[in-house]
């Protein structure tokens, strides 16, 4: 952001004005925010980062401000609010420390600075030798004929145990086979539904559907479906209040599954 | 200037050593997204090589190996051995509910086991298609029991281990009786008639070849 | 004690041979662009089998060769060997070029992750701006690690298995220079000695609605 405000104003300066300003401030928008400036400034101290004079490099700051200023540069914010920070370490430096002040000291202040300098620098250089080091797909390559592996498809079958006994009772009264509630309305109630669960909860030792528990002859007629499974529902709440079952539901609309408690 | 006179020591000095040339056509091959052929390798190579030769070097450290060298067309390719084939895939399980006509026929042969086709059919009253007992059979749920000592000494059906594992049953034993299913309301209070329904007896000799058939798989 | 028997004895029936388990091991990293981690390779194989163990014994077969077994952060791969990349010049990928301010962010994210948008700008002396970090993103080089537990819980950033696919890199341990820097204190995390001049103190606060926005991408 601050990089782009900078760019656009490097671009409003004439032309000739340009070419008399100083390379530093030809190269301006070449400049990534003020610490970037700052750590190109240090290098015509020609020193160790470490024994960097922060002083200098303050002084040298400013005055690159004061030509841009001149050179009617329109300054990013960042590197005027560097500028009076700078201004400020400057006399901090200068003048002898004051013992009732609190807050660090010029001298504290300028390590940083100098640490910053240092470490912004160290990841420059890293970075360089990052981009420099052999690169897939420059220097090794990966297959370049890969085989994907496909996926097969498997499919398990399973059914419950009460899946098992209501097959085995369906075969056994086929044909002959008249369930008792055919005879009466479309209405299961509960004490029939309860009576019902409360026999055959004793094997359902696994998680069953709840809909596998509605009677035979209310599995298909919707409204015989729909008053089969309140009552069993409710059938099932009820076991489990009295603690003969578990009931379990993996999310909105997952089916209903009861199991036995031991 | 010197770039020069490294290409022409290069060249004055010939082509690397054969082991080296192995290595650049393992790995052009390698990298490579088809096949390449001699040529091609050649001009990617400094001058004076033998792509040729080293194939033959390269084929040979690849015999036997998870991965070979083929030859594909013109070219030259590396490709997974077809023995290992099985490692490039990845099964992905789907859970579906066994048809009525598995878990009938499956329970019928845990309530009556050992129970030949013949009963089977006779007790569903209908017959029972090759698919859904091997279906039982893949799924280790059923297995063959011994030959029953009757005329053409059918095969019987007896349910395993591993569909008493599922089930959570000890033994068959522990199957609810026909009484606990009336009182469970399972049946109807009735009780059930007395001659069941007899299937075909077409149907029955149909099927018997179709068990052998099985008992031989 | 009886356990560890059972166990060594099954190992000893079900898993295959160790140089065919190499063989495996072979075959599904040659297949694969992408590294494989030991637990993918392990699911494809026969019980039993330990690819560990194959690993070693395959890198040791390709030192030298064209091709290399190299660890790639959990993974492992083959790859070219980098002296041949002249090769290959016909598989060169033109990747985009990055830009310095990507190219710093990406360093500065290696070197000192996990680390917050925040610290970035800090190392930098300048914002980060979002289509630098975006790229980063979409080339998968760097991704979102934990949310730091300071105040604010902001968002860090930590580089990936591609990353350390890309450059070569075993680890992020093998950052060059990383122990260097270390030793200097360059990666410590310093504060400022009271308050530091912030281009826009503003930022910080400003930037965790997006930074939450990107991490909910």
């Amino acid at each position: 952001m601050a990089e782009d405000e900078f760019e656009e104003g490097a671009k409003a300066v004439p032309l000739a004005a340009r070419l008399a300003a100083e390379t530093l401030i030809v190269d301006v928008d070449g400049f990534e925010g003020p610490l970037d400036l700052l750590l190109t400034l240090s290098r015509t101290q020609k020193v160790d980062l470490r024994r960097i004079s922060v002083l200098q490099l303050a002084q040298q700051y400013l005055a690159f401000v004061e030509r841009a200023k001149a050179l009617r540069l329109e300054l990013a914010a960042d590197y005027l609010v560097m500028a009076a920070w700078l201004a400020f370490l400057k006399s901090r430096l200068l003048l002898p420390p004051d013992p009732t002040e609190e807050g660090p000291s010029g001298a504290e202040l300028a390590a940083h600075l100098a640490f910053q300098l240092e470490r912004l620098q160290a990841m420059r250089d890293c970075a360089a030798r990052l981009m420099g080091r052999d690169r897939l797909g420059r220097d090794f390559f990966a297959r370049g004929l890969p085989e994907d592996v496909t996926r097969r498809r498997a499919t398990r079958y399973t059914a419950t145990l009460l899946d098992l006994m209501q097959a085995y009772a369906r075969i056994r009264t086929r044909d002959e086979f008249r369930p008792f509630v055919m005879d009466r309305d479309a209405i299961q109630t509960m004490e029939q539904a309860l009576e019902r669960l409360r026999k055959l909860i004793g094997f359902a030792g696994n998680w069953t559907d709840l809909a596998h528990y509605l009677p035979e002859g209310f599995t298909t007629d919707p409204a015989r479906r729909r008053s089969a499974t309140a009552a069993t529902f409710a059938a099932a709440l009820e076991l489990v209040r009295e603690g003969r079952a578990e009931i379990r539901q993996a999310g909105e609309f997952a089916p209903v599954e009861l199991r036995r408690k031991d | 200037m010197s770039e020069n006179i490294e290409n022409n020591d290069e060249s004055l000095f010939s082509a690397p050593p054969l082991a080296e040339q192995e290595r650049m056509i393992e790995a052009m091959l390698f990298a490579s997204s088809e096949p390449l052929d001699l040529r091609e390798m050649a001009a990617r190579m400094p001058h004076g090589s033998d792509p040729a030769e080293a194939l033959v070097l390269l084929r040979k450290r690849y015999e036997g190996r998870g991965v070979r060298l083929v030859r594909v067309g013109e070219g030259w390719a590396m490709r997974t051995a077809p023995d290992l084939g099985h490692l490039m895939r990845r099964e992905v399980v789907e859970t579906r509910k066994l048809s009525r006509a598995a878990i009938e026929t499956l329970a019928i042969i845990a309530y009556h086991q050992p129970v030949t086709r013949a009963e089977i059919e006779e007790i569903r009253g209908v017959s029972v298609s090759r698919g859904t007992v091997d279906q039982l059979l893949e799924m280790e749920w059923i297995r063959f029991g011994r030959r029953k000592m009757t005329p053409g000494r059918p095969v019987t059906f007896v349910v395993t281990g591993t569909f008493l594992d599922h089930f959570g049953l000890e033994s068959v034993r522990d199957l609810p009786g026909l009484d606990e299913l009336r009182a469970a309301g399972l049946l109807d209070n009735r009780p059930p008639p007395g001659a069941m329904p007899r299937a075909d007896p077409d149907e029955e000799t149909e099927a018997a070849p179709g068990q052998s058939e099985l008992f031989e798989d």
